[in-house]
């Protein structure tokens, strides 16, 4: 067990490091800088290309690929170093270089890799997932949009929910039925789609917490030719689970419970602060004991990808540990301020960042893998407990209620 | 013994949650959130025309001069709906506040506008990160002026009135002060409950009268009966969540079954429940011993806000969390409740206040039987 | 709402003391008294006949079947005097009263009940009940103990588990299957059976405790007569559900938590006691106050059930709580003592008391209606969420897995 | 970066594990508590001829000079096995102390028959009601000779030497005693856990000597290192009830389905084996600090303790609640990890000491950063 880099990573680190102080200053944004969705998405492409020029989107894509082709300690490096910065990254970046190059360069012919992948890495083009829709949450193998074969065609209606920033990606992923004949999980099948197809329109969802992050898309004869869809007909539910295996590794922040302690510190009570009291001591205490355990679980599970192995649902506990923690150990610092966590004047951005927090913890709980469909995966797939009893197994999809 | 809500306490019940649901639908909190609305004041009229605001106050100041358990009655149908009427605010605490510490004079000069509802009043505590009740608070009244900044204070943008925990010749009190004055300026802060707005309150030399009945013991007491009010409420809200969780995972078909036939939702709902109705049984204890039982009150108070608290964190909380992706939206209902739960949680001080009232209350009354 | 006593309650109550005062310190034990299982069960029985002689035995039974005929509130007054005196009772006395003589009152015949009901109420006739399997716990109805008819008698050939006092007990209730081509609810059927009749064994279970409160019972070959049988053939079930219904509203003991705050108060630490520290009052002031709530819970369905008002599964939240509560409350106090609550003097008879309780909580999870059990029943009967989909439903009990 | 463990403690791991599933398989400690006995010595021997007692203890006085989490990797096993023998007492604190503290003489006295197995210590602190480690013990050294009672103090029936946190010249203090001498009084107690006697020992006048380096701080390190092995024991143990849950309940039918395919059984046997993974992470960290950042270790040791101990509580209680009844006999195997349960949490001191300690630690860091 080492927690040091060895000599490789230092060297690749001080390489990165140099590379940084060069070239991030000029991309980063001011603290607590506020700038509109457009200038964001423009900015996050513009860091993005220059990481390409750098050679550094795509660390661990193969280089036939056009990625670095390195590992996956390298990846974990140049985060760490890049985090010291506060440059414009969001999800129409990452969903690109997390999902659908992994499901295009897997499953994908080879015009679409040397179609899609370049521009993708150099930040030309911008992606949003279509793959939720109002009655498949976390049964993502229910989506009912349909797409029907017309020739070298296919004419696609339906509706899909929960797209990050579909508003200002150039493509979407997208997952639909292509034969409802079939039992549920068979009759899928995978495309890629050009978010400027007439027929798509993008409805913002107004969330509870007051913004938009997230969309309705309603597709409506959307003409699309074949030449979008990846993988065989059929195979739509294989190429999802290329998809979700990929970033649940990347959970929780570092240094949250240690700024709530601060918090804590700063509120006074009795002769001295709440952080004196023993209640207050213990449960930030706890929530920073999970907090570090969880940091090195995720060191324990980059170990293992970086062998070539597999964590599998393993990884299912980092969010499941974060999403929890988060939602209780911003409700807890809210209750050591006490009423002054009520209501805030403007400045008083440590608080309304424990809102924020304790509101987000709501979502996180849901997205990517409800609470509760984790914990079936880890009790299936880590200890190999049976599955649920299921009244859709083998079922033809048009015959289920 | 006779364990549950009389006959009349059941009929106030239905008759205040019928006048909610059609006064109140969750399209109508919505609108209130769209419009950053003071308060709902449609609905306020309409509990004002059955009398609510003057349940507990005496008939001879206007009011019905009903008991804390009929009072309870109608929290509990006003957390039920997630209301935005400053009940809490003017009733709960202001005007309690008056009836047990003002002079007659006071008590006859505020009380029926109260009791009928025209007038609105406010309970201002806390001093911002100081906290919900300084011991040594910072606005400080002398020579009949108030100096000073509460902050947040609930209502207050629509309160006429306020009565204010000071210091008074080094002693905590309380003092009356019209709203309307020069001397005062009152900001709207960012609130959490989104239906419920809160204020700063700067009093700059207000002209302000002490009550002559405010001292420490006393203002204890009226929070212990606050607290009360505030269990009702949250075991209305709970209730609520329970039940929307019940109907949403009911119509929702899941993997081909319905989300509620399954064992982790079961069970995440039986749970809450079962913590809503422990806290509705230390509610009505509360309730009763507020009136008819006041040396058992610091007990069942922090009881009843203990349990009710962490029934409708849970509730509120889990609530949201059977409902999916569709209960973070703005369209559903679940954040009503999600924030609410934060208002009640954070108003009235914390679990540490309140686990050592009864510690120390449940110590005295086991030496004092030993 | 009304905590006073009625004007009749009072005076039943002051009858209840005046009676207690004259005849209970007789039969009472002294405090810590230990005595054998044998004398418990003797003067056990003689404190029943004492109250049948003065009129208390089976206060809410009908006056004709020899009870009082009083008020369910009536009995708890009666108990809260009576529990003011130490004296001897136990489930050989309890199960008579609160299984045996409702199922035989309910579901028997005339000269079932002359023959049962009085020698029980006058705690001649102690019971025990022979329900759960090695194989039937929480899914009572899977029994696989067989009786088969032969002439007027029944031959019966299995084996029971948790059986309490069965080795001190003269009768008891038993369930067992007649036919196993129906399905499992419907192939029971529910005896009586005389504890001494040959072929019956009756071995101690070892538990976790050290001790042996819990029986098997081994019945082999065992012939009894059709008079014992109570019901019809295949009414076992509706037979068990009356018996369970019975006894799930006396649970907890009150004043748990406030001996557990003198504990913390009397355990040094720092300057203090661990009482001043804030973790320790909060969770011993939220133990007080869950407890404080099923006190008034109880009051609560007491009301109902004085009013003829079926609780139902309202009732699965006393010992749901109860059992969970004393379980974390327990083990919070041996936490509060610390290192002085692994091991003791023989004379510390606090910290023993706390390790009995932790270790009792474990079987309280369990014993009628483990946890899991009880939220389904909470969920199915008071909010009415689905069953579990079930395998078992309407097939052949001897089809089953 | 490399998380995990080495080939050579994989390897460590696997022999410590088979020759304890060897030597005191569950029929065993059951025969172990029947006979009330004080020690498994087989096993102990079987132990001591791998030289796993010497593993941390350095080659220069017989030990094998390994390293915190090679130690680690042997008490998880230990821990995983419920194994019966003085390794914690002995070992990971006595001969810790010793090495750390101890003078040149005192470890060449003691620790090679430490190493070997042959000696067996203890570790005596806690004084009853007074805790775990009074700040100011009631056990005094004065003139060489140590005065006083220590209790519970583990495995002191069969121990000929214990290291005794003591009061010298108004300092906290490490002393040696043999234990063979007539002014020692050792005394069996009921313990909680049947596996681990504990002792009541009375010291009128004993002879003993200080170890010259045993202040206050760094009898704080040693309990730290304590604390880690002490995380690596409930760990193993935690992962021994989740298997046996899990194992059980996929054996066993209930309502003609496997109980392990209920979702209340598989979602409480997935969250305790999530915290029993989160804990490990935990523990390989602070193993690894132990050794090579000793700096990090205050906060990574705590960091263990609150996680792993969580982690078994949960696990050892879900696991005899999955079993159902027969989780409550005795010929099953719950009630062995049910109680050992109770023994790691309430050695080594209550949470609040850990919980002070990791905030005290983390926040010197952060300021030490800022």
């Amino acid at each position: 067990m080492d927690f040091n880099d060895t000599p490789e990573e230092a060297a690749f680190r001080s390489e990165v490091r140099a590379w940084l102080q060069k070239t991030a200053p000029a991309h980063a944004l001011a603290a607590g800088q506020q700038i509109s969705d457009a200038e964001q998405v423009a900015r996050g492409k513009a860091w993005q290309r220059a990481k390409y020029d750098g050679g550094y989107a795509g660390i661990t894509l193969p280089r036939v690929l056009g990625g670095r082709g390195g590992t996956i300690i390298e990846a974990v490096v140049f985060d760490e170093e890049e985090a010291r910065y506060n440059l414009p990254k969001g999800p129409y970046i990452g969903i690109g270089l997390g999902m659908a190059l992994p499901v295009i360069g897997k499953h994908g012919t080879e015009a679409q890799i040397s179609r899609f992948v370049e521009p993708t890495l150099k930040g030309d083009l911008t992606w949003c997932q279509l793959f939720s829709e109002p009655a498949a949450g976390s049964d993502l193998a229910a989506v009912r949009t349909r797409a029907v074969r017309d020739g070298d065609d296919w004419i696609i209606n339906g509706q899909k929910v929960w797209s990050s920033w579909a508003h200002h990606s150039d493509w979407g992923i997208l997952v639909v039925r292509t034969d409802p004949s079939v039992a549920k999980h068979k009759g899928l099948t995978f495309f890629v789609i050009d978010m400027k197809t007439p027929g798509i329109e993008v409805r913002p969802i107004r969330q509870i917490s007051g913004a938009s992050d997230f969309n309705e898309t309603f597709l409506t004869d959307v003409r699309i030719p074949d030449s979008w869809r990846i993988g065989a007909v059929g195979e739509g539910w294989a190429c999802c689970m290329t998809v979700l295996m990929g970033e649940r590794l990347n959970q929780g922040e570092e240094g949250k419970i240690a700024s709530l302690m601060e918090y804590a510190a700063e509120t006074p009570a009795g002769p001295g602060t709440a952080l004196d009291q023993s209640a207050n001591r213990l449960s930030l205490a706890t929530a920073y004991a999970e907090e570090q355990a969880q940091a090195y679980l995720q060191a324990r599970l980059r170990t293992m990808v970086s062998r070539g192995e597999n964590p599998g649902a393993l990884a299912a506990m980092m969010k499941l540990s974060y999403a929890s923690r988060l939602q209780k150990s911003s409700a807890i610092a809210m209750e050591i301020r006490g009423a002054g966590a009520l209501a805030v004047e403007p400045a008083e951005s440590q608080t309304q960042a424990l809102w924020d927090d304790y509101i987000w913890s709501a979502a996180l709980r849901i997205a990517g893998g409800a609470d509760e469909v984790l914990r079936n995966q880890i009790a299936e797939r880590v200890l190999g407990m049976p599955g649920e009893m299921r009244a859709d197994k083998g079922v033809p999809f048009s015959e289920l209620k | 013994m006779n364990f549950d809500l009389s006959e009349e306490q059941k009929l106030l019940a239905d008759q205040t949650r019928s006048l909610l649901a059609g006064h109140a639908p969750y399209d109508r909190l919505r609108a209130l959130v769209d419009a950053q609305a003071e308060w709902d004041e449609v609905t306020w009229r309409a509990l004002c025309e059955m009398g609510l605001p003057g349940a507990r106050i005496p008939e001879a100041y206007g009011g019905l001069g009903l008991t804390d358990l009929d009072l309870g009655v109608i929290s509990e149908a006003l957390g039920r709906a997630n209301a935005a009427v400053p009940f809490f605010s003017s009733i709960v605490c202001a005007a309690d506040a008056i009836a047990m510490a003002g002079t007659e004079a006071q008590k006859m000069n505020w009380l029926p506008g109260l009791a009928s509802g025209d007038q609105i009043a406010t309970f201002a505590s806390a001093e911002g990160k100081a906290g919900w009740r300084p011991a040594q608070p910072g606005v400080r009244f002398e020579h009949g002026k108030l100096t000073g900044i509460k902050l947040p204070v609930a209502d207050a943008g629509i309160a006429g009135l306020a009565v204010v925990q000071c210091l008074a010749e080094g002693q905590e009190a309380l003092a009356l002060v019209d709203l309307g004055q020069p001397e005062i300026e009152r900001t709207r802060l960012q609130s959490f409950d989104q239906l419920r707005p809160h204020y700063k309150i700067e009093f700059r030399a207000a002209h302000a009268e002490l009550m002559p009945q405010g001292g420490q013991a006393r203002i204890s007491a009226l929070l212990d009966r606050a607290a009360v009010q505030a269990a009702f409420e949250a075991v209305g809200a709970a209730e609520a969540c329970v039940m929307m969780g019940r109907d949403y995972t009911m119509g929702r078909q899941m993997f081909g079954r319905p989300l509620a036939s399954y064992q982790a939702i079961k069970h995440k709902l039986a749970d809450t429940l079962m913590a809503t109705e422990l806290a509705r049984s230390n509610a009505y204890f509360a309730g009763w011993a507020a009136t008819e039982a006041p040396g058992q009150l610091p007990v069942a108070a922090a009881a009843a806000r203990l349990t009710s608290l962490d029934a409708l964190a849970a509730a509120a909380r889990e609530n949201l969390q059977v409902h999916g992706g569709i209960g973070y939206t703005f369209e559903a209902n679940c954040h009503f409740y999600y924030r609410r739960e934060r208002t009640l949680a954070l108003t009235l001080g914390p679990k540490d206040y309140w686990a050592g009232r009864l510690v120390d209350a449940v110590r005295t009354q086991s030496n004092e039987a030993a």
